[in-house]
């Protein structure tokens, strides 16, 4: 009776059954040459000088080289771009010779005028390609007063102070901006971003937004060549599709593996491979010491009693992370305090410090929570806990959330008459970076407004003195002060992880939070 | 016709113009300073007063926002600070695959929505009809998001019949299979929503139809019922369906952000949320700007179509 | 009994001057163009003609409900379209209308006792008591009983919610009535109830009718005078017998030999 | 004044119909379906609103030891989240806020739009103008998008992202209340109000918005279910709700990352939010279908292609077996139509015959409500079903009974040899449809001819029916043609295939008087031309008698005086015949006396045993109101249903 409708419906039918049969039989494979990475966020950056996020310099560190790096697992420096170098007795000028022969990607030479042009760019206001940033991270190059070129491969680099850690600084990650291609600045002005140029074992070819980002292997590079033709990343942003792409076979390897995914990829080693590194990370809560109730030690004690960071790291981190004990991590193994113990989780010597202090029926406080942010974990989940463990003893927080970009704006300017306490990372090279630059009294992004002159003189020393032996003594000095003083309640260290199909090689994670992929292959 | 739809074309003018104020509105809607917001990180005070003077926000509203629409109309829709490139050229890089998983869902919806509604029309109360009645209530009721990811769950990691997400296989993919492959479960759960909300309006519009005179008339013509019901009631049911169809182009240009974040679809919805959260102002702007003005013309497509089906609009 | 109570002069009523986006849309149409007519105290006015004619937009200025577009219309010597404006109170005191369709002329959600309660009160300003006792007389006068008030006009027959609809103009104590098209979508059985009604209702309140039909033998049967009106002006006027045994217009006669008539054939 | 003074009788009180009529209730509770959707909100309403006192783990009391505990793990129904939550706790206060959401945010949408739509069309013009492209512009905005920016603006929050959702839904009901304003508007009540004195305020408040509010129910009871699953999208991209408040999306964007390892903590969530959609789906379908009108009356059902026919053995058992009339082309004996709605059985049509002979015009004249319509319809099965149905009766044409023959027989029969024209020629006619085409349709139908000559003979027909330049208009569309000149087409179309029979039912109701003379005239000369008998419908006696050679005056669903024309109008023998000609006015008369019929036609549900027109008649006695009343034989070919006329020929 009505058999257009009926005829119409047919041939839907055959149609889709068609294409789902096709679908089904289409299985595109990954061929043995290309690693594809499953990628936690979209590239935002192709210059190094702008990047922020360790996921840009997972990428950025596969293209671009400093003059010196780190040795393999280790936070220990090599050469890199630089084949040797000299510090002056009063450790203000730094002489790298750089090695021969190293040509760009796109041709041209790498020499001491390249190294100049790169590090003028970001610390000269006046310079011509000054104007390609913002360079957020200019003041890890703060220390540096000037670059002399005086011959093609000597690079002589003064600085304004002593400043112990500059060679870290250099090996790490913003270290590549040292690598950076004049020509390319030049070619692609404020453009650069987007296509970028350095020494680096893999170029860079496609970036397709949302969908691929695209390495080759540099064919000219100066070391030993890449084992793989190209790197793909594909950002993945949903942790559950970068799960369920790793499972599926859509990516070779993914790195943060969501902690309660961590079981399901250890438990079958035929398939997966299982990676982990412990990092110089720190996850902690910060406080406002200018005001109550936080401007009271003891109260600043009672909250890293209060804490079950055991729970936290095993439950919650699924052991992706360890119980932290100070404001050093253990990865810094030189400068570590291995005596120093985490806080015990004690919530009843908690209640009695806070009852000392005045606050026998508790106190409520205003906690900044973040949605996400480099280094950050699981930190909505983490600030509940927080949150739950802190209610236990009586101090009642209020959590606000904010977006990444916002809470920064909101901490950084300190936390007078907004918040108690906020949730933050971080990750550095050195021991010295982060606490000068939050525990210092004169710092200007010591937000927690903590200040300690013997905290002060400790860091000052720190910074200048060129012996490791002797400051790695100054900071287990530090590190025992600011263990009791606590401006901050110490929660976890972060290992960071990552998981890849069995057939991948070669691969190690490396505690500088970076990816190097060139000596990985496929089987 | 001609007329009507040169007149369309030109109210299209202030609607298109009321667009650009109400999405440069979205600024001025920021609490605190916009150059603060927009740069975040970045936020040097040389940053900030250079922003300021770059969006003209240190002068007043309306020059601000002639300023705004000038470069908006040479395709200057600003930089994001995020992406480092043109807001522009990431819009256009997303706005592709955004138009192909819409138009997809969109014609799947159209297609099965108006198939099934006559299904459920022509056999009212019967089991065909319940069945339909019954699916189109959980479809209407079902959040996509959910449904997406359930049809992940089993047809892409369980089944591995599809893939978990993206456009295109990396390798030896972009072909129209690969593309149809990679399209199926998010175009479907996309139109899923739609197509039940289109389920329903066809089926009351033919129901309606069928019972207007001229259907008696073209019964008392002995007409066969094939031709009183497509030919007759259909067209009719027909031209209010069209402009459903152009409200569900709205419905799925939108519901694309639930479904590309949950697919990892390269499209402007993805760019759009991930933007937000980086508070990447300017980016939304471009994003939605350019959204809304495909969506626009889609509109102004649907009415042509309904002017073509229906002489009588054409005259009105 | 002769004095003019209302009369227009030169009425014109201009449709289609609609502002649209991109100026004029369409062709300004002339709905009432140039109608002069009057009509005495107690006596009843029949206007007839055919659909599009303006007989509807000429009964809805009477009333003050639409303003001409030129001309003049005066009831008791005063202007309507003035008074529509300044001072509805006393216009509606003065002239009410009985509309064509009796269910869509009374508000489905109120009862019939809020819909006559309403000129009772805000044109008369009586108390509740007056009220009630108002209605109930209203009720009878209409032939309804006392007990419809508190019904709704659902409830009803279309006959009976007409005669809800002249008992809500007739609470206005007006002297004029317009009756538009009153008993045109109404059944035989019932036009001639409701006809009859209007005429008892007439010769005891002493009212003064202005009616409207396309029915030439309702028009003929309670008319005084009667006007033909024809696209938008009257082509016709004058006393009914005059206008039924001798028109004098084309368009009049036209109409006349339109009527089928019951015995004609069978005569 | 020459109308004769009669003293006006009170009418007769109508049966009470108050008692049938059920509150809103009532009739929300009746559809089953909605009792359901009821129920299944109620439940969780009632769960909402007792979770303060119901003995419920703190939602938001973290306890990462136990966290991603399974369902019925001890403690927690539905076992914790991935911070140890409980979930049943936080899964009831979630949807609590949900629901909070959606209805406050419904709430708002509702009152902004309503009062820009409601504005906009009471004041028209300007403000009309401004406010509507002001929408127009939100509309332009791809439903949420918009919400996305606001978002992106304002920052996260359940507040900012309820506020979006408000803007966002504002055009459809500013929409939607202007749509239903305009049409109060225009009604005359409004008009009435103005001439009662009452200001545009009161107008707006007393008589415009109670008329609208069934439509602002119906949109928010629509976009409600929507508010929610967007209010949940939003929080499930992070963008709404904030931690630790539970709500119903962002509980399933938190789980969504564990669906493979704990998928209860995704699962629960989407199950109740589609509870809840499912729920408010359901109660505002009903909603709908007790306040929109054009639902009202049991829903929108699809007429069937033919007219349900009862069995033979029951539609024939009570005829009689009268010998038939050999000549006749047409016969209709003892048909019986009924409708049912609801629970009401409406006697439409109780127990006509009549027969046609070949080339005779016979006449069904009766007031509204009287049967005629549904008569004429019966004839081919184009009564509309449900909810009309033959239940007894026969309909021979040639000699053979075609109420129930098969549907492509009747169809061979439909438009060929037996022809409708309808009465009104605006909604009659497919409005998309060139004339033309519609004409040449029936002829490509019946006669098989190709495209091309049918419609060359469509033009020919039109051209036959005095359309002036035929080949043009037959491209016209039928509103671009006069209502006198789309009546024509009717005709053409009934004639096109020189049908034996032209039921015409009330062809010329709608035109007006002169359009109305020339059309029957018209319809005259093709039906002398052409041969065919005429079956002619109206409510008008004046046209029948022009017409026809015989007429059936129909009351209550049955033939009450039959006979040649002249006969019937000239000495009238049923009372009902005899009243209803006094009361029709007569051109040229004035001075005779109109006599009203008191009283109202009975209901077609509600028929009074007897004679139908006893309650209203002077002359009726007792034996009026009981038992059935044969139509008797009072004079040659002339028939009445009445004791007195019967007994008078006795």
């Amino acid at each position: 009776m009505y058999k257009p409708l009926w005829r119409a419906c047919r041939a839907a039918a055959i149609a889709l059954s068609v294409v789902a049969a096709f679908g089904i039989a289409v299985k595109a494979q990954t061929p043995k040459d290309v690693l594809v990475v499953g990628h936690v966020a979209e590239l935002q950056t192709l210059d190094p000088a702008q990047a922020v996020t360790i996921s840009d310099f997972r990428i950025l560190s596969n293209i671009y080289e400093g003059l010196v790096r780190y040795k393999d697992a280790s936070l220990d420096v090599e050469p890199g771009l630089a084949t040797s170098w000299t510090v002056s007795p009063d450790g203000k000028t730094y002489t790298f010779k750089l090695r021969e022969g190293v040509k760009f990607q796109d041709g041209s030479p790498f020499n001491s005028a390249s190294v100049k042009f790169d590090i003028d760019r970001v610390i000269d206001k006046n310079h011509p390609y000054n104007h390609t940033g913002p360079f957020p991270f200019v003041f890890l190059l703060g220390p540096i007063a000037s670059v002399d070129a005086p011959d093609p491969s000597t690079v002589i680099i003064h600085l304004k102070n002593p400043y112990a850690p500059m060679l870290t600084m250099l090996a790490s990650a913003i270290g590549g901006l040292t690598g950076v291609s004049p020509d390319a600045v030049k070619k692609y002005d404020k453009e650069f971003a987007r296509h970028g140029g350095g020494t680096g074992p893999f170029t860079f070819t496609i970036w397709e937004a949302g969908q691929r980002f695209v390495l080759e292997r540099n064919e000219n590079y100066w070391g030993p060549k890449p084992k793989l033709k190209a790197l793909v990343f594909r950002p993945i942003i949903d942790e559950n599709a970068r799960v369920s792409e790793m499972q599926t076979g859509g990516t070779d390897l993914t790195i943060e593996v969501p902690p309660d995914n961590v079981a399901t990829f250890k438990a079958d080693p035929g398939k997966f491979t299982y990676y982990e590194q412990p990092g110089p990370h720190l996850w902690y809560l910060l406080l406002n010491t200018e005001e109550k109730p936080f401007d009271d030690k003891r109260v600043r004690q009672a909250a890293n009693y209060a804490i079950n960071k055991e729970a936290m790291a095993d439950q919650i981190l699924k052991g992706t992370a360890t119980p932290a004990a100070g404001p050093t991590p253990p990865a810094f193994t030189w400068a570590h305090d291995p005596n120093l113990k985490p806080y015990p989780y004690d919530p009843a010597k908690a209640k009695q410090l806070l009852a000392e202090a005045g606050y026998p029926n508790g106190v409520d406080v205003t906690f900044y929570v973040t949605e996400s942010g480099s280094g950050m974990l699981s930190p909505q989940l983490m600030g509940t806990a927080i949150q739950a463990d802190l209610a236990a003893v009586g101090i009642r927080a209020k959590i606000e959330t904010y977006e990444w970009n916002t809470f920064l704006g909101k901490i950084l300017p300190g936390m007078k008459g907004k918040a108690n306490m906020a949730e933050l990372s971080f990750m550095s090279q050195d021991p010295d970076m982060h606490p000068s630059l939050t525990l210092r009294t004169d710092s200007a992004i010591n937000s927690g407004r903590y200040k300690n002159k013997e905290v002060d003189k400790l860091l000052t020393e720190g910074r200048t003195e060129s012996d490791t032996v002797k400051r790695a003594e100054i900071y287990k000095k530090f590190q025992d002060i600011v263990y009791d003083d606590a401006p901050w309640v110490f929660i976890v260290n972060w290992k960071q992880n990552a998981v890849s199909g069995a057939n991948v090689k070669g691969f190690r994670l490396h505690p500088s939070f970076t990816t190097r992929l060139w000596e990985v292959w496929k089987e | 016709m001609r007329n009507y739809i040169l007149r369309r074309l030109l109210l299209m003018v202030p609607v298109l113009f009321g667009i650009t104020v109400i999405v440069f509105l979205v600024i001025w809607l920021i609490p605190g300073d916009p150059a603060k917001a927009i740069l975040g990180t970045f936020a040097t005070p040389e940053n900030v007063a250079k922003l300021n003077h770059d969006l003209g926000l240190d002068r007043p509203l309306p020059v601000q926002y002639l300023i705004w629409l000038g470069n908006v109309l040479r395709g200057d829709f600003g930089r994001s600070y995020i992406l480092h490139r043109p807001v522009i050229d990431e819009v256009l890089d997303r706005l592709f695959p955004t138009l192909l998983l819409a138009g997809t869902a969109l014609i799947l919806s159209s297609a099965f929505g108006v198939l099934l509604g006559i299904i459920a029309a022509i056999r009212q109360n019967g089991w065909q009809d319940k069945l339909i009645t019954i699916a189109v209530l959980i479809g209407i009721s079902t959040p996509s998001f959910w449904l997406g990811i359930l049809l992940i769950f089993w047809f892409a990691v369980r089944l591995a019949w599809f893939p978990v997400g993206g456009m295109q296989a990396l390798f030896g993919g972009g072909d129209l299979v690969d593309v149809i492959h990679h399209l199926a479960l998010p175009a479907i759960t996309l139109a899923a929503v739609a197509g039940a909300v289109l389920v329903r309006l066809t089926r009351g519009n033919m129901l309606e139809a069928l019972r207007q005179d001229y259907v008696r008339t073209a019964r008392a013509k002995g007409l066969s019922e094939g031709r009183v019901i497509y030919v007759h009631a259909f067209r009719n049911a027909l031209v209010n369906i069209v402009p459903i169809i152009g409200l569900e182009a709205g419905f799925v240009l939108g519901g694309a952000v639930y479904i590309e974040t949950v697919f990892q679809w390269p499209g402007i919805g993805r760019m759009l949320v991930s933007a937000i959260s980086t508070r990447d102002i300017l980016l939304v702007q471009g994003g939605v700007l350019i959204v809304a003005t495909c969506y626009v013309f889609i509109n102004l497509l649907t009415d042509i179509v309904q002017c073509i089906l229906d002489p009588r609009i054409g005259q009105a | 009994m002769s004095s003019t109570l209302l009369s227009t002069s030169e009425v014109v009523r201009v449709y289609g001057r609609r502002l649209s986006l991109l100026g004029q849309g369409g062709k300004p149409v002339r709905a009432v163009d140039g109608v002069s007519i009057g009509v005495a105290r107690g006596r009843t006015l029949g206007i007839v003609g055919e659909s599009g004619s303006g007989k509807t937009t000429l009964a809805r200025m009477m009333v003050g409900l639409l303003p001409p577009t030129a001309g003049s219309i005066e009831i008791d010597g005063r202007s309507v379209p003035e008074l529509a404006l300044s001072d509805r109170k006393t216009l509606h005191r003065m002239v009410q209308m009985v509309f064509q369709d009796p269910v869509s002329s009374l508000n489905p959600r109120k009862t019939v006792r809020s819909i006559l309660e309403a000129p009772l009160k805000a044109l008369l300003g009586m108390g509740p008591e007056q009220r009630n006792q108002r209605i109930a007389e209203l009720l009878s006068l209409v032939s309804l009983r006392a007990e419809f008030a508190d019904r709704y006009p659902h409830e009803f027959s279309g006959g009976q919610a007409q005669r809800i609809g002249i008992a809500r103009a007739l609470a206005a104590e007006p002297e004029l009535i317009v009756l538009d098209e009153p008993v045109s979508s109404l059944d035989v059985s019932v036009q001639a109830q409701v006809l009859l009604l209007l005429s008892d209702l007439q010769r005891r309140l002493n009212l003064t009718y202005v009616f409207i039909s396309h029915d030439l033998a309702v028009v003929e049967t309670i008319s005084d005078e009667v006007a033909v009106m024809h696209l938008g002006k009257v082509v016709e006027r004058g006393l009914r017998a005059q206008i039924f045994a001798k028109p004098q217009h084309d368009y009049t006669r036209l109409l006349l030999s339109s009527i089928p008539a019951v015995r004609r054939r069978a005569q | 004044m020459n109308v004769a003074i009669e003293k006006a009788t009170p009418a007769p009180e109508p049966a009470d119909t108050r008692a049938g009529r059920p509150s809103a209730w009532k009739l929300l509770t009746r559809n089953g379906v909605t009792s359901v959707g009821l129920a299944l909100l109620a439940i969780i309403v009632v769960i909402v609103l007792l979770a303060p006192v119901l003995p419920l783990a703190n939602p938001d009391a973290a306890d990462a030891v136990h966290r991603l505990q399974p369902p019925f793990s001890s403690g927690h129904i539905f076992g914790t989240d991935q911070v140890g939550r409980d979930i049943l706790s936080r899964l009831i206060w979630g949807t609590g806020v949900s629901l909070a959401v959606g209805v406050v945010a419904a709430a708002a949408a509702a009152a902004i739009g309503s009062a820009i739509g409601l504005c906009a069309a009471f004041y028209g013009r300007y403000v009309d103008m401004v406010l509507m492209r002001g929408v127009d512009m939100l509309m332009a905005f791809p439903y949420l998008l918009l919400a996305l920016a606001i978002v992106a603006a304002l920052g996260p929050g359940l507040l900012n992202a309820m506020f979006a959702i408000i803007v966002v839904n504002i055009p459809f009901f500013a929409r939607a209340v202007r749509g239903a304003t305009l049409s109060v508007v225009r009604a005359d009540f409004i008009a009435a109000a103005r001439l009662s004195g009452l200001s545009d305020l009161r107008i707006i408040a007393s008589e415009l918005f109670p008329n609208i509010l069934p439509t602002i129910v119906i949109t928010a009871s629509t976009t409600v279910g929507w508010m929610i699953l967007e209010t949940a999208g939003l929080s499930f991209l992070g963008l709404g709700a904030q931690p630790p408040q539970a709500d119903l999306g962002g509980m399933l964007g938190d789980g969504r990352n564990l669906i493979e390892v704990a998928p209860h903590v995704a699962t629960i969530p989407g199950i109740v939010i589609l509870l809840v959609a499912i729920g408010i789906n359901l109660v505002g379908d009903g909603l709908r279908d007790v306040l929109d009108p054009k639902l009202k009356s049991g829903g929108l059902a699809r007429a069937h292609a033919k007219t349900a026919v009862a069995p033979p053995d029951q539609r024939l058992g009570r005829l009689s077996s009268a010998p038939l009339d050999p000549h006749s082309l047409l016969s209709v004996r003892g048909l019986e139509t009924h409708f049912t709605i609801g629970r009401e059985i409406h006697r439409a049509v109780g127990g006509v015959s009549f027969a046609v002979k070949p080339g005779e015009a016979i006449g069904l004249v009766g007031e509204s409500g009287s049967g005629k319509t549904v008569t004429a319809l019966s004839i081919l099965g184009l009564v509309a079903t449900p909810p009309g149905k033959i239940v007894g009766g026969a309909i021979l044409y040639r000699g053979d009974d075609i109420a129930d023959t098969s549907l492509a027989h009747l169809q061979e029969i439909r438009g060929n040899r037996i022809a409708y024209v309808f009465q009104d020629p605006l909604t009659t006619l497919n409005p998309l449809i060139t004339v033309g085409e519609q004409v040449a349709e029936t002829i490509r139908r019946h006669r098989g001819l190709k495209r091309a000559e049918a419609w060359r003979e469509a033009v020919r027909l039109l051209e036959a029916v005095h359309i002036p330049d035929a080949a043009a208009r037959a491209r016209s569309y039928p509103h671009e043609l006069s209502g006198g000149q789309r009546q024509r087409v009717g005709i053409a179309m009934a004639v096109a295939n020189g049908p034996e029979l032209i039921v015409a039912d009330e062809p010329t109701t709608a035109l007006d008087v002169t359009t109305q003379a020339q059309v029957l005239k018209l319809l005259n000369e093709l039906r002398h031309e052409r041969g065919a008998a005429l079956v002619f419908i109206s409510h008008d006696v004046g046209v029948i008698a022009e017409l026809c050679d015989v007429v059936h005056v129909m009351y209550g669903g049955r033939i009450v005086e039959s006979g040649p024309v002249g006969v019937v109008f000239n000495s009238p023998q049923h009372p009902y015949t005899q009243r209803l000609l006094a009361c029709v006015p007569e051109l040229g008369r004035p001075e005779r006396l109109i006599q009203p019929i008191p009283g109202i036609p009975p209901a077609a549900n509600a028929l009074p045993p007897g004679c139908a027109f006893a309650p209203r008649c002077q002359l009726a006695e007792a034996r009026c109101r009981s038992g059935a009343i044969e139509l008797s034989r009072i004079g040659p070919d002339h028939w009445a249903r009445c004791v007195r006329a019967a007994a008078g020929n006795a």
